[in-house]
């Protein structure tokens, strides 16, 4: 046990991997698999385990998910590192190859990949395309692929050694803006699995749900939202496809009240295919979401921030909702 | 076969491969000077001298069974036309491979198709598969079946035409989109590499593929980290129907090789034994560490892009208007020149001009390969549909994914 | 008047345009722009406006997408038919830049450009790549583009000279399912509003939501339920983004049923914003969704057919929410 | 300056920029012969003789301006870095351009920056866009704004350092993403050729944009349709921390145009006139309908990758270790040794040898030019913020956009 970032607990994830599989590759692009932590030894794959093994070539996104993916279809496990500039230019491999390749073999296509997509970290003043959040919808519509979105060090590890063990491609998510996050992470290997959701406070008031990126903040609003007395069932989504329905159901049958969050654009946004699944199961409910507007992310940080939502967008929700 | 690169080198063939070289090559050289063959000559494409003729060192069986291997292409494709156009039972729909056999065998010939996986050597096919995955070993029967959609199909009836794979043989599969099949095939060799395995990686494409943004990133990527990976280019001269002018500055594809500093093949696709040699000697070099090769192949396909219009029963070739062509079409002239070269022709023409065989054994061999064929798609016939609920299997490794088209 | 196909009715709306901008482009790769119907003159683009403006060249549909965009940047519309294999591999250009160009440049750029994006047939036998039916959620994610999928000949036109006169650029969908609809459409130029839905049978007992290549099913579900009795409000989406939440929300307040009819994968398909979007602003109704499972579509027509969403399916679960 | 395709031909330059060349061409050999200007050949680079030396036939006040345009763009580059390094409030973050402003200049002095925007040669610019912006023809004091997000900003605060465009001077604009705007650039060019404008499309690029997927595609359609388009790469070594030759298999980028039959350049970048001659001989081509032209211009930037690591107020250049390299960074040596070949030097340097101005002149100008570029980051500073709301405008031309995240 020790106090980890994101990046280090999934890098050491990694690295236990590829010390147990000579055959596992890493490909990168402008992000070296390096990360260090107090008291821990730096991990550098590259370093460790050589280029034959952990490379980076030019700016082509598409070869470093295709890479990974033939290199699955020989029988080797592969991870790659997309970083956010290009985490759309390999949507099409993923979606309609990795995606579909089992199913079209009738079984027979190995594919023990993991697509590391990097989120951006939405910081104020990049704009447009360096602080965008919507690439979870895109790749949890894909048939065929594990989508998954950890929020926090420990999830990340344990998700990132489920999704290497896991025979079936995995989309891993990285939101850039949970860099910072520290904490304790447990030093052995552990699993946590690619298809359940994580109650992280329970009530009988509302149930909110978010995921990614926008955990931080949502657990900011959980408690203040406690402090004032309501009880908040917190859920955190962590799988988008498949995504953990008897959950989700499970708490708003109880709550009858549902507010869903994203840092993703509001029309099609993780949130409406929660809401969706709920609606189709629970009568009576009330239903609301909070979630980026339908517009690229402006530069300005006047603009951006207030259109990013926040702890205090889903307590003014949250109230809404209740009150 | 014209060398776009310096970097070829002669290397000594390997051990169980050589044999009766000398005595071929004397005979050629005879043939040749005494104009004995002049009957033959124009059907054969003959190579540069004999130095890197690999196929001519092959064993007479090998060579044999490259003949038997492209009649067994020639007469499933022939039988799945005819059943098409003939039967309206008949659900599947084709991209048929005549007039491009010489390409698939010369290419498989000279790869590891047998034996535990991890020391396959791996083929990624395209949308026109049937003559790839033969000539790679796949089971007549089974492709047959999965071609026809039944449940004891290759893949279970998931696949089609347009996606079988086999990887019992190493045959990763046909693809149905252009371009992305090669960039991933280039990830198969990069773990190959990476394993330190002296497998191969093939990927074939068409004169179409070259335009794909992918042909950049495959050939790229290839180069920079020397992989043992070849590119097989099979220009027909038509991405569906448009000529490759249209999509293609030059006019030997593999010329592009050079910028990347790779080794870059012409090679005549109608001779099996031309394409064998230059994929052999890709092999070589990949193995070898040394890195990629483009070989690009000049063919012809005999029927039109998609199915068989324009194609009679018994008939070989497809001719006349396709009406899916609507604002371009090929010369008619020109499908009958190209016939005039046959892959098939060709072939048995060599062997007997090098005494591996007779022509009445050639025969005999084209005879069995038909009733294969014929039996192959009878066979499929008899197969079970597939049940419907197992559509949601294989979606993941474990399990089915629920049912949503009820509500 | 004459009866007319989807493509025809498409064809004559461009053809329109073309003759009034000299400066129009039409990009196309396999699929001639070339359209007949009886009685009516053949419509071929690249014959009557020739290959300066109307110009196919190789299988890289990143380029076609990219080329209509530039095309608008230097103040040409422009037009391009993606045929239904690349649909995604010109999905980041439309999205990180035609989506967001006009944001990011405080709405300097210029992009009067339609993406006519081929869906497949849905064709048994074809497999995965060639039959699914999953990119009307990709794109009508996206922010900053116009996201529309007409079901009609006479909605293709409407919307097509729509789409071409609009300044924003327009992924204009296009199921190819519907290829052999035919039905009388105007001669006249006219445009259809791309930015709301159609409400195609009024009832009080449920309301229905389809849009594209679904609509024909749903509408014959439709004939079947009203025959039976049911009070059926049968809506065409037509608009994915923005989506025409007001005509939704008119519906299911009166009927207190929503049932949604997708060709699309279930999660996140866009019956599952339907839903959302309803569910926010309606409390008490009850909520089914039809639509095509979690896989991707596989070749053999028994299982196809089977997984397919079809009128069959729509009664059954009309009859389940009403009942 | 190497010719790699040999469709070179020598043009006479348009009428209004002939003048004075005789006396130029005169004095250079002169000098050269007699050795007087052997303190400043060490910074100049000679063109391969007089042919093809069109910058020598520029008017006295274009070359003063080519000059002007140059010390503009590094004095607010030194400003905007000097900013960043001791103002604590500024918010902006940068990718700066020094050391590389003689092509920026060089090409967008070929072009037409001024007039109706249909007349205008458009240039898509990258995520290093201040030398673009300006030498096109941008604001100094509206992109100081931009660059600080305010409302009155060249583009309102949406846009900025990475995305800053002005269609009144023909910037298409900044585009943070590696390889996109190459493609969509040809678009403009082919629009251009549709409605038959003289229009050129330039695109400026990094070294790592040669293995996008996007740069085939690129340059595959622009030969294809000879379409009025420049591919102008700029190759400073690095993109981020690696070296070009990670990415790239060959020593000149420009090599590649071989494949494609169209005409490749390798220019010195450091030398604004020789960049000037091969943007005027491609912008040429493009005009005449011949076609496009990829311009490799080896250069080098004097800062990092990104922001000001390493970099002193009031000092030229970053040195020491970036911590963003992480695995690998470029030797200061490296630096030192480019440094020696400053473009600013060299643009100076060869007009006083050419007796454009003296001196004096030089240094007046250079100062004028740092007095903008300081007025100009504090007008910005006193510029009004954003309104947030409108952040939910400019989606589409028309309106707003819904509210979402107060639920
Ligand atoms: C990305 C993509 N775009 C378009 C298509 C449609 N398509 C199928 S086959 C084909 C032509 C391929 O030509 P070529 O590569 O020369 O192979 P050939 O058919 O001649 O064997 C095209 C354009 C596709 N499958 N994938
Ligand atoms: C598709 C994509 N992938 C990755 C990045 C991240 N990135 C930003 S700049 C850069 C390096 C660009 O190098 P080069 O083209 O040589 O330009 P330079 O920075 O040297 O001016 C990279 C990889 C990006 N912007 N876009
Ligand atoms: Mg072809
Ligand atoms: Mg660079």
């Amino acid at each position: 046990m020790a106090r980890k970032s994101f990046m280090y607990a999934v890098l050491e994830a990694v690295q236990h991997e590829m010390r147990q599989d000579k055959d596992m590759i890493w490909i990168f692009e402008l992000t070296p698999p390096v990360a260090s932590t107090p008291g821990k030894p730096v991990i550098n794959l590259e370093k460790e385990f050589g280029r034959k093994r952990v490379v980076n070539t030019g700016i082509d996104e598409n070869w470093m998910a295709s890479c990974v993916l033939g290199a699955g279809l020989a029988g080797s496990k592969a991870v790659t590192y997309i970083p956010y500039q290009g985490n759309c230019m390999c949507f099409q491999v993923i979606q309609n190859h990795a995606g579909k390749l089992r199913h079209m073999s009738g079984g027979g296509a190995s594919m023990p990949v993991v697509f590391l997509l990097e989120m951006t970290g939405q910081t104020p003043g990049f704009a447009g395309q360096h602080s965008d959040y919507e690439i979870d919808t895109y790749y949890a519509h894909i048939a065929g692929v594990k989508t998954v979105v950890p929020s926090t060090p420990t999830d990340a590890k344990g998700m990132m050694a489920a999704a290497i063990q896991d025979p079936n491609p995995v989309c891993y998510l990285y939101a850039g803006g949970l860099r910072e996050l520290i904490e304790e992470v447990p030093d052995n290997q552990y699993t946590t699995p690619l298809d359940k959701a994580a109650v992280r406070t329970t009530g009988g008031d509302i149930t909110i749900v978010g995921s990614g990126g926008g955990m931080p903040e949502v657990l900011k609003a959980t408690a203040v939202l406690q402090k004032q007395g309501m009880k908040v069932e917190t859920i955190d989504l962590r799988c988008l496809k498949p995504m953990d329905t008897e959950t989700l159901v499970k708490s708003v049958r109880k709550t009858k009240r549902l507010l869903t969050v994203d840092q993703s654009y509001y029309t099609l946004c993780p949130g409406a295919e929660v809401i969706a699944r709920v609606a189709e199961n629970v009568t009576g409910a009330r239903y609301k979401r909070v979630a980026f507007p339908d517009a690229p992310p402006p530069a300005s940080p006047e603009m951006f921030l207030w259109m990013r939502p926040n702890a205090e967008h889903v307590v003014g929700a949250a109230r809404k909702l209740v009150g | 076969m014209t060398q776009t690169q310096s970097t070829e080198a002669a290397r000594a063939p390997a051990k169980n491969d050589s044999i009766h070289s000398e005595s071929r090559r004397t005979f050629m050289k005879l043939a040749a000077g005494a104009g004995a063959a002049v009957s033959v000559t124009s059907k054969l494409a003959w190579a540069n001298g004999e130095i890197g003729f690999w196929a001519k060192d092959l064993p007479s069986d090998k060579l044999t069974e490259m003949f038997n291997t492209i009649v067994r292409i020639r007469w499933y494709e022939r039988t799945c036309v005819d059943k098409m156009i003939t039967d309206p039972k008949y659900r599947g729909y084709n991209h048929f491979y005549p007039g491009q056999e010489a390409v698939a065998v010369g290419v498989c010939a000279a790869l590891n198709n047998k034996g535990p996986f991890n020391e396959l050597d791996l083929v990624y096919s395209t949308h026109r598969p049937s003559g790839h995955a033969i000539a790679k070993g796949a089971d007549l029967k089974k492709m047959a079946a999965e071609y026809e959609f039944r449940a004891t199909g290759l893949n279970g009836g998931y696949a089609g035409e347009m996606h079988i794979s086999d990887k019992s043989c190493g045959f990763i599969g046909a693809d149905g989109m252009i371009g992305p099949g090669h960039v991933i095939a280039t990830g198969s060799a990069f773990a190959f590499r990476a394993r330190g395995s002296k497998q191969v990686s093939v990927v074939f494409g068409g004169d179409g593929t070259y335009a794909t943004p992918h042909f950049h990133g495959a050939l790229n990527n290839a180069a920079l980290l020397q992989l043992p990976f070849i590119y097989v280019l099979e220009n027909n001269l038509y991405h569906q129907y448009a000529h490759y002018s249209y999509s293609c500055p030059m006019k030997d594809i593999a010329s592009a090789a050079k910028t990347y500093g790779i080794a870059g093949v012409v090679v005549d696709g109608q001779d099996v034994f031309q394409v064998y040699n230059a994929a052999k000697t890709a092999v070589d070099r990949a193995r070898a560490g040394e890195g990629p090769t483009l070989i690009e192949a000049k063919t012809y396909r005999y029927y039109n892009h998609w199915g068989a219009p324009g194609a009679k029963p018994g008939q070989l070739g497809a001719f006349g208007y396709d009406p899916l062509a609507i604002s371009s079409f090929r010369p008619e002239r020109e499908v009958r020149a190209w016939m005039a070269r046959d892959p098939v022709d060709i072939c048995r023409d060599t062997l007997i001009t090098w005494g591996v065989f007779d022509r009445a054994k050639a025969d005999a061999i084209e005879a069995a390969a038909k009733k294969e064929a014929i039996e192959a798609f009878e066979w499929a016939d008899k197969q079970p549909f597939c049940k419907p609920e197992d559509g949601l299997k294989n979606v993941f490794v474990e399990g089915a994914v629920p049912a949503r088209q009820f509500g």
